[in-house]
């Protein structure tokens, strides 16, 4: 069977815009770096660009295999990338909260970022090739879940408007499913899961919240989190994982994407994501936030769980 | 806010019946105001002020039959008489405060309880969504120099929480809207007295002895007329006016209109577009010495 | 006089997290009253509910505990102004994420208890020892514990009997 | 000896070695991902995919015990692993791209210090090879001087076939003793042409050339283009079939534990951090360096042999897209 | 390996009746890193103790675990002994295997092996104990006293007659308050400025009290013992060392019809004024907005009238730093406003009551300026309309006060008292007139308090009806005040001359924003939260912060007082030392680890975590990392729970220590 196709047309112009825009901000030193995606050897691929000369301006590209959320570079867990001055970075509407929720945490300022906001239809899952049209079926989870496919509050945004049809939400069916069998079946479910894990930690050194200088889950004394690739370690790096993201990840989906052994990281953000929305009404990374949801309280919060 | 104003009308049972000059205005104003309203297809008694007194069941289920009925209709649903008003209103926050009583009248008018649906007087339709600009943009015939009372009674901004139209104990609303229209609101005492409403007919002693002091103070704070938003207070204070007079022998003379009728004087709209002739105390003689017919 | 003790197959192993404040004070009532428990819960002391990090629940599962309790402070009688608070939130979330990956909620118990209520804790820590001995062992962590990557694993047939044993 | 084998066969070999309490690994998936792991059942096994990890921890596991201790009062006792624990094993379907790291692994394992984890499991182990039918445009074994039809490494070949079945070759006396003993599965070899190899199109690089610029740039510029945008995971390492990087910890109790072996990559920062807090590869573009010099000098000063054998998986798996291949051509000319 | 020591309790038999002590002692003694374990009669007695001692220096002991009663019962006595020996005595650990352990059960067995691992498990946790030094903060013994009410000035003259510095801050040009503005007080009915006066010449003639009038506070720094207060003195115009205060000035000052806000605007005064004629300070301030030299250029007269040339135009706002080792803040209350609902503002207002559009409906502090001997009108009760005698007077209570749906639900508390006094003092002026109160509950209770109401119905003839009035209008030159009787059950209607509301009580404006600079807690309505509501009620959570006064809650003068007076006393505590000591259960930020997202800042309920820049030797920025300040850090360690990657530890309750106990288990 063949999946509808997702316009991606505009794609091309918005590339464009951002090629016009990069060399604009470069050579009148807005900026001192652009943080971007240029295309790369592989038939339809793309990857990161760092670029510090106008000249490579030409070089930046948007298309559907511009997956990666380049957010992670502005981090202090990066910090060999240049940061003086004001840094250019193109972000996607998904990436942006990310941003957002680093702001709020005084990972950045505002004030030293240039954004290039990128209208997005959205982008290709990590199981298809690079080389793969958009289709409603080789479309990333996160992108059926998309509710900010135009980012807000950019300084520069190309005028293009995506086409974004009505998607099946991939992770809201999959957590009804998991949250309909048993604790035993679920069970079952993540271990096999984590079982494949082999604590390469790309899901960490690409989450944008990730920007601790040291992880707990790499300390020794205690040794909180076995560091070892076994399935109890496995287990409780993930679960230590997504609660620390609780309240802050808003789901750009990094860590299921980089995944090499493809375990689905991200549902367990989501799961937390759709709690801390339905406990505490909070969504991440749509405003800049003095506290997160797990750094405030309400003295009328529920606990009908306590006795 | 959208240009073209839509919403579900309930107009209630007096409307179709003593008040019909009420709904004749109401009809007649909206449209010239450019506000659509369509009739909820087979609405029915909201149960008014006695049914709650009995039945309380029955009476949340009178109006929750009724809100169901208004989401076939596009829009917010408009009323028109103060205790339709009061009582949808009520029903709407008795149901959303009580789960238990929401599935008791789920069960007795066998469907889901609609409380999303916004229930809005027409006051509040003339001053906040319309806005007072534009319906003072509206006004051909300014009313000027009428001095007018502008009565509340009890039902449209108490108790406090319910209606949520204006401030419960001194709001400002009606003054608002009949200065839109060019008149003058005079300040006065009694604009929140209760009128005896319908003690009208078991104890009459009791009404007129209240809408007496009610026009009194109208009077005094010298008004020309008195402008209502109910029905039954419309009644009792005009129905009664010449029986008030005779037994406190006294004379006002205070034609009481309904608010639609002074906004449509304003707006223009003819004086049978507006069924002024339905009125006891005929407002004719008014209306001319300050040259509004 | 309580009543004379059954005995039981089974005897779970309970780790309670608590405040210094109210739990353990509570607790400390309860023994200074003589009231009687199941003595299967090992009481760990913190200075505030405030301070109890998820992980630490976790540890207590993964180093076989079959049941844990946390308890601290009611609402407003935190003697650090707003420790449970934070905490009642913390958990509030991460007992949602440990029954997504299939941890059986009933293992895990949260309760206010305060300084006066040696009573109330008593008949917390009693319920939970109860469900958990009905339950049985909690063996999902304890397996995870034994089990190595297919690559790592040698041939131990002694081990494997001693671990079905169980 | 050159024999054939139908797949049916073949299925009927692996069950058999499996009743006979042999562990096989072969390609298989599990929860979605193919990967080399034992087999219950032939049937498990997928040979039209290549697997996500490479086959090298058959005998490099990801993580295991090398020792176990006891402490009591102010003593402490230690107990060794016993090797003669390490199972019998049948590794089969392995790409040449895998099979082609074997000896190159056996070089380092056993060259000054010889590692008994390492070396008693490649002793227990048989490699059953296959030729590669499969290639995308992130294949370059051709590349770097090897082919989908090598057959280093295999103790036993198969080569699939017009038709079905295997042509199988063996290389070794564990390979011959495979066939010997189970001689009524096989016959005799047939004229049958074997299915089209995969071909990836990448160009073969000139090894020496890049060994030559690296000779010379231990410090230049373009390691900062190359890797700057490199993040600083180990996937690349992990799933590469020649890279042998790994780190010890213990782990455990006051009471007891274990000291493990466990696969690292030069990627971590933690890679080179020192006790005293300085990193000498300070930096992420210097980590990924040691990649590339590990793999295309270091290794060949040596032991006479490259680190990679082109089998793509760091491309493929790469967050940020970091292209080998790619980044060892563009060396390739840059000395012209 | 470390060396510990384990001594096992019987308790008497408390302990060994249920636990095999010897067993214990011998299980525990095989335990890793255990040198010495045996079991004694009593740990807590003179010999368990020498014996502690001894074992310590003989087996040179590095760590102790005692397993006896509840730490909460003993932990101080065995750390001292601990200490005794030359250990830290953070060193010392107690297992409760007696109230946790041997009273809970009954079973010996079970007991016995709960006891042995609850010891075990203190061990494990012993071992990964650091040395802990006790910290101390050095403590500057000045005090900062917000606020020049009765509740400021008596915390003040309190604190300095105690010998020790005080800085008192008044907002207005004079201190007093609003008990300055009373009339009468209840239930004595004793002049309020005659016992008002004196005191507030005490602090003026204090030698250890400087008086900042006309000031607020503009910033507060640093921490218990140590605060940093920038004080801004508003420029007063006037010379205040040249100022002699005879007031020639305001005699001469053209500007003679401006509302005077002491006497809630029914009295007036000059441009150039003191407030009221026993201001201290005695010195006049010139209100610019009204001057006619500030708005116009012209005039001038009051600096050629004044002698010693004190008017001073030119003067510009100062800004004063104040080290000062304690806070007590008095910035007492304010009236509810019955006009309009205030803007931005959860409270409604009372419109319908017609305050502001009937000038005889005044509220309760207009009614004490008018009784005021030195009020605008010199103590005779008239009608602000037309200065006719009010002969029919109504009183209306519990305005704003416990009326929910206007946004305030509690009771202000004095209103039941002071307008019992307001029928008496009317009574006593107004002899053929006739006062009447609407009431909801007539709360009096007080020294004295319900015998003062009684006399007020009983003697001086005052009307109380119960129930509450459904409106009030202008009726002629009476105000017709309809309301409903419910004792008897029937509407009334009383033509009233004069009406007063007894508006509640509120927080000062601006009461949040103060709080903020000084990092306090308030509660919804503003008032000011105390530490504890039963047992810690005078201090704030924030350590070496104190309440005096209505700031916290409504209160009549005599509870303020006190209140005031107990704040000083535990400011007098806090200066009683020359450092200040406490426990060492602190939070301390690992430096090196820390990224600065501050979320242990974001859940510090005592505001404890600061900002910290680390730098390079070349001084060049590196990071901006969490620091904090043990002095103000309580210790509830909910920073290092919050901190992702685990940067801030709590000393005696770290990850190690609490990993080690688990992993016992």
């Amino acid at each position: 069977m063949t999946s509808t196709l997702i316009d991606t047309t505009i794609y091309a112009a918005i590339s464009e815009a951002i090629q016009q825009e990069a060399k604009r901000i470069l050579t009148d030193g807005q900026v001192s770096t652009i943080v971007g995606y240029a295309a790369a050897r592989r038939k339809g691929s793309a990857q990161p660009m760092i670029i510090t000369d106008a000249a490579d301006a030409d070089k930046l590209i948007f298309t559907p295999a511009c997956v990666n959320d380049l957010v992670v570079y502005l981090t202090k867990a990066k910090k060999d990338i240049p940061k003086k001055g004001k840094i250019g970075i193109v972000v996607k509407g998904c990436d942006l909260k990310a941003l957002t929720g680093l702001i709020g945490e005084s990972q950045l300022k505002r004030e030293e970022l240039y954004l290039i906001g990128v209208p997005c239809a959205g982008v290709l899952a990590s199981t298809f090739a690079p080389s793969q049209d958009l289709t409603e079926e080789s479309i990333a989870p996160k992108c059926t879940e998309c509710d900010a496919h135009l980012p807000t509050g950019c300084d520069f945004v190309p005028t293009e408007t995506p086409l974004t049809p009505e998607l099946e939400k991939k992770y809201a069916v999959e957590i009804a499913r998991l949250e309909a069998l048993t604790p035993a079946e679920r069970w079952a479910y993540w271990k096999e899961q984590f079982s494949k894990c082999i604590k390469c930690y790309a899901c960490r050194q690409v989450c944008p919240f990730c920007f601790c200088e040291q992880c707990l889950c790499d300390r020794n004394k205690p040794q909180m989190v076995e560091t070892t690739p076994r399935p109890a370690g496995n287990t409780a790096w993930h679960i230590v994982r997504a609660m620390h993201l609780a309240g802050r990840c808003a789901g750009c989906a990094e860590c299921e994407r980089v995944c090499p052994m493809d375990i689905p990281l991200n549902l367990l953000n989501r799961k937390m994501a759709k709690e801390l929305k339905e406990l505490y009404d909070h969504e991440a990374g749509f405003e800049v936030l003095e506290k997160g949801p797990l750094t405030m309280f309400n003295e009328k919060d529920d606990q009908s769980f306590i006795k | 806010m959208n240009d073209t104003l839509k919403y579900a009308y309930y107009p209630g049972c007096s409307l179709h019946a003593s008040a019909g000059e009420y709904d004749l205005s109401t009809r007649e104003l909206f449209h010239a105001l450019g506000i659509s309203l369509t009739e909820v297809p087979d609405w029915f008694c909201c149960g008014a002020t006695p049914a709650h007194n009995v039945d309380e069941l029955l009476s949340l289920s009178l109006c929750a039959k009724n809100l169901e009925l208004a989401e076939q209709v596009e829009g917010d649903l408009a009323v028109a008489c103060a205790s339709c008003f009061s009582r949808l209103k009520f029903t709407q926050h008795t149901l959303e405060e009580n789960v238990t009583k929401r599935k008791q009248v789920e069960k007795a008018i066998d469907a889901p309880v609609k409380l999303d649906g916004k229930v809005k007087h027409l006051l509040e339709i003339l001053a906040k969504d319309l806005g007072l600009e534009r319906l003072a943009a509206s006004v051909s015939k300014p009313l000027a120099g009428l001095k007018v009372a502008c009565y509340y009674g009890c039902l449209l901004t108490r108790p406090t929480d319910v209606p949520n139209l204006d401030c419960p104990e001194a709001p400002t609303i009606m003054e608002r809207v009949v200065e839109a229209a060019g008149a003058e609101a005079v300040a006065w005492s009694h604009r929140l007295e209760c009128c005896g409403a319908n003690f009208t007919l078991s104890r009459p002693g009791v009404v007129l002895q209240l809408t007496n002091a009610i026009l009194d103070s109208a009077k005094a704070a010298g008004a020309d007329c008195v402008m209502v938003g109910c029905p039954l207070c419309h009644g009792n204070l005009d129905i009664r006016q010449k029986e008030i007079e005779s037994v406190y022998t006294t004379s006002y003379n205070l034609p009481v209109f309904y608010l639609t009728q002074l906004v449509g004087l304003a707006v223009g709209l003819a004086s049978e577009q507006l069924g002024l002739d339905a009125m006891i105390v005929n407002p004719t003689p008014l209306l001319k010495e300050k040259g509004l017919l | 006089m309580h009543p004379a003790k059954q005995k039981h197959t089974f005897e779970p192993k309970i780790i309670a997290f608590v405040c210094t404040w109210c739990t353990y004070a509570g607790a400390d009532l309860a023994g200074t009253s003589r009231m009687q428990y199941p003595s299967n819960v090992r009481v760990l002391k913190f200075p505030c509910t405030g301070r109890i990090d998820p992980v630490f629940i976790l540890k207590a599962f993964q180093q076989g505990a079959d049941g844990v309790l946390v308890s601290g402070c009611h609402p407003g009688d935190c003697h650090y102004i707003a420790g449970n608070f934070h905490a009642r939130r913390r958990f509030a979330v991460f007992r949602k994420l440990l029954e997504f990956v299939g941890v059986d909620l009933n293992r895990l118990q949260f309760s206010w208890v305060s300084a006066a209520e040696g009573g109330k804790w008593v008949e917390v820590v009693t319920d939970l020892t109860e469900k958990v001995r009905n339950m049985g062992p909690m063996t999902e962590f304890k397996e995870l514990a034994t089990e190595e990557q297919w690559s790592g694993a040698i041939n131990t047939p002694e081990l494997k009997e001693a671990f079905n044993a169980i | 000896m050159q024999k054939y084998i139908s797949q049916q066969n073949l299925n009927t070999l692996l069950d058999t070695l499996i009743a006979s309490g042999t562990r096989v690994v072969a390609p298989r998936m599990n929860a979605g991902t193919p990967l080399y792991e034992p087999l219950t059942s032939s049937a498990e096994m997928v040979m039209d995919q290549l697997p996500r990890r490479s086959a090298k921890e058959a005998y490099f596991p990801v993580c295991e015990d090398i020792m176990t201790y006891e402490k009591e009062g102010q003593k402490v006792s230690i107990s060794d692993i016993d090797p003669a624990r390490f199972p019998e094993t049948v590794l089969v379907g392995v790409r040449p791209c895998d099979a082609c790291a074997i000896p190159v692994l056996d070089a380092v394992f056993s060259w000054d210090y010889k590692d008994e984890f390492f070396l008693e499991r490649r002793r227990k182990t048989t490699i059953v090879g296959l030729a590669c039918t499969i290639a995308d445009d992130a294949c370059f074994c051709t590349a770097v001087g090897l082919s989908p039809a090598d057959t280093k490494g295999s103790d036993l070949f198969l080569t699939p076939l017009e038709g079905g079945g295997y042509a199988c070759e063996s290389y070794s006396d564990k390979g011959e003793a495979l066939i010997n003993n189970h001689n009524s599965l096989f016959n005799d070899p047939n004229s049958a042409a074997s299915l089209p190899l995969a071909q990836p199109y990448m160009e073969k690089f000139d090894l020496k050339k890049v060994k030559a610029w690296l000779d010379e740039h231990f410090e230049d510029p373009s390691w900062d283009a190359i890797a700057l945008r490199c993040v600083g995971c180990g996937a690349c390492a992990f799933v590469c079939p020649a890279c042998h990087c790994f780190d010890i910890v213990d782990e455990g109790t006051e009471k007891a534990g274990k000291r493990r072996k466990n696969w690292d990559a030069c990627g971590f920062w933690k890679f080179t951090h020192h006790a005293s807090g300085h990193n000498p590869r300070n930096q992420q573009p210097k980590r990924y360096r040691n990649r590339i010099m590990h793999k295309f000098k270091y290794y060949d000063d040596k032991f006479g042999q490259t680190l990679c054998t082109g089998c793509g998986r760091c491309i493929r798996v790469c967050p940020v897209g970091i292209d080998i291949a790619q980044i060892v051509e563009e060396i390739s000319k840059k000395l012209e | 390996m470390s060396r510990i020591g384990v001594f096992i309790c019987h308790c008497g038999e408390n302990i060994s009746r249920t636990v095999d002590v010897e067993r214990v002692a011998q299980e525990v003694g095989r335990l890793p890193g255990v040198a010495f374990s045996s079991d004694y009669k009593y740990m807590c007695s003179d010999p368990g103790q020498t014996l502690l001692k001894k074992t310590i220096q003989d087996q040179k002991l590095s760590h102790v675990v005692v397993a006896a009663c509840s730490p909460r019962m003993h932990e101080k006595t065995f750390r001292k002994a601990v200490e005794a020996a030359g250990l830290n005595p953070f060193l010392c650990e107690m297992a409760n295997i007696r109230e946790h352990c041997s009273w809970v059960h009954e079973n010996i067995e079970e007991a016995t092996v709960k006891a042995t691992e609850i010891v075990g498990m203190m061990v494990e946790r012993v071992k990964k104990n650091r040395v802990l030094p006790t910290i101390t903060v050095p403590v500057t013994k000045r005090s900062l006293v917000i606020g020049g009410g009765i509740a400021g000035i008596q915390a003040a003259l309190d604190i300095a007659d105690a010998g020790h510095e005080v800085v008192l801050v008044e907002r207005e040009p004079s201190i007093g308050g609003h008990m300055a503005q009373l009339s009468e007080t209840f239930p004595t009915l004793d002049c309020s400025q005659c016992i008002m006066t004196p005191k507030m010449v005490d602090v003026a003639n204090h030698p250890k009290i400087k008086l900042y009038t006309y000031s607020e506070i503009e910033l507060v720094e640093g921490f218990i013992g140590n605060f940093q207060v920038t004080i801004k003195k508003k420029a007063r115009s006037v010379d205040e060392d040249r100022c002699t205060g005879c007031g020639v000035c305001m005699t001469k000052c053209p500007q003679k019809k401006i509302p005077n806000k002491f006497d809630q605007n029914i009295g007036m005064r000059t441009a150039i004024y003191i407030p009221f004629p026993q201001a201290v300070p005695n010195t006049p301030v010139i209100d610019r907005e009204n001057c006619t030299k500030f708005k116009t250029g012209k005039c001038g007269v009051c600096q050629k009238v004044c002698g010693p040339g004190a008017v001073d135009f030119e003067q510009e706002d100062r800004l004063i730093v104040e080290p000062v080792g304690a806070i007590v803040v008095a910035t007492g209350f304010d009236l509810y406003t019955i006009d309009e609902k205030p803007k931005g503002s959860p409270i409604k207002g009372y419109g319908e009551f017609g305050h502001g559009k009937i000038p005889d409906v005044i509220d309760g502090m207009t009614f004490e300026r008018l009784a005021s001997a030195s009020g605008p009108t010199g103590g005779k009760i008239v009608r602000p309309s037309d200065g006719k005698e009010p002969k029919q007077i109504v009183f209306i209570q519990c305005i704003g006060s416990r009326a929910r749906e206007k946004g305030i639900s509690y009771c202000s508390k004095v209103c039941c008292m002071y307008t019992a006094k307001h029928t008496m003092l009317y009574h006593h002026k107004v002899h053929d007139g006739q006062a009447y109160v609407f009431f909801m509950d007539a709360r009096t209770p007080g020294k004295s308090y319900d015998e003062f109401w009684r006399r007020a119905i009983e003697e001086e003839e005052a009307v109380y009806i119960r129930g509450m009035v459904s409106r009030l209008y202008q009726k002629g030159d009476k105000i017709v005040v309809m309301g409903s009787d419910i004792a008897v059950g029937v509407q009334v209607e009383i033509e009233a001359d004069m009406v007063v509301l007894a508006t509640a009580i509120q927080p000062q404006k601006g009461a949040d924003l103060l709080a903020q600079k000084l990092g306090i807690s308030y509660d919804k309505y503003n008032f000011y939260s105390e530490a504890h509501a039963k047992l810690r009620p005078v201090e704030c959570a924030t350590a070496g912060i104190y309440l005096a006064g209505a700031c916290q809650g409504p209160k009549d003068i005599p509870e303020t007082v006190s209140q005031a007076s107990a704040a000083a006393a535990k400011v007098m505590t806090l200066f009683s030392k020359d450092k200040l000591e406490r426990e060492p259960i602190v939070a301390r930020v690992r430096e090196a680890g820390c990224v600065g997202c501050f979320a242990c800042r974001k859940v510090c309920a005592y505001g404890a975590v600061e900002e910290k820049e680390i730098r390079d030797r070349q001084g060049n920025l590196i990071k901006v990392v969490a620091y904090v300040n043990p002095g103000v850090c309580a210790g509830c360690g909910t920073c290092q729970a919050t901190c992702p990657s685990k940067c801030v530890e709590l000393d005696g309750y770290t990850d190690e220590q609490v990993i080690a106990m688990i992993e016992a288990l």
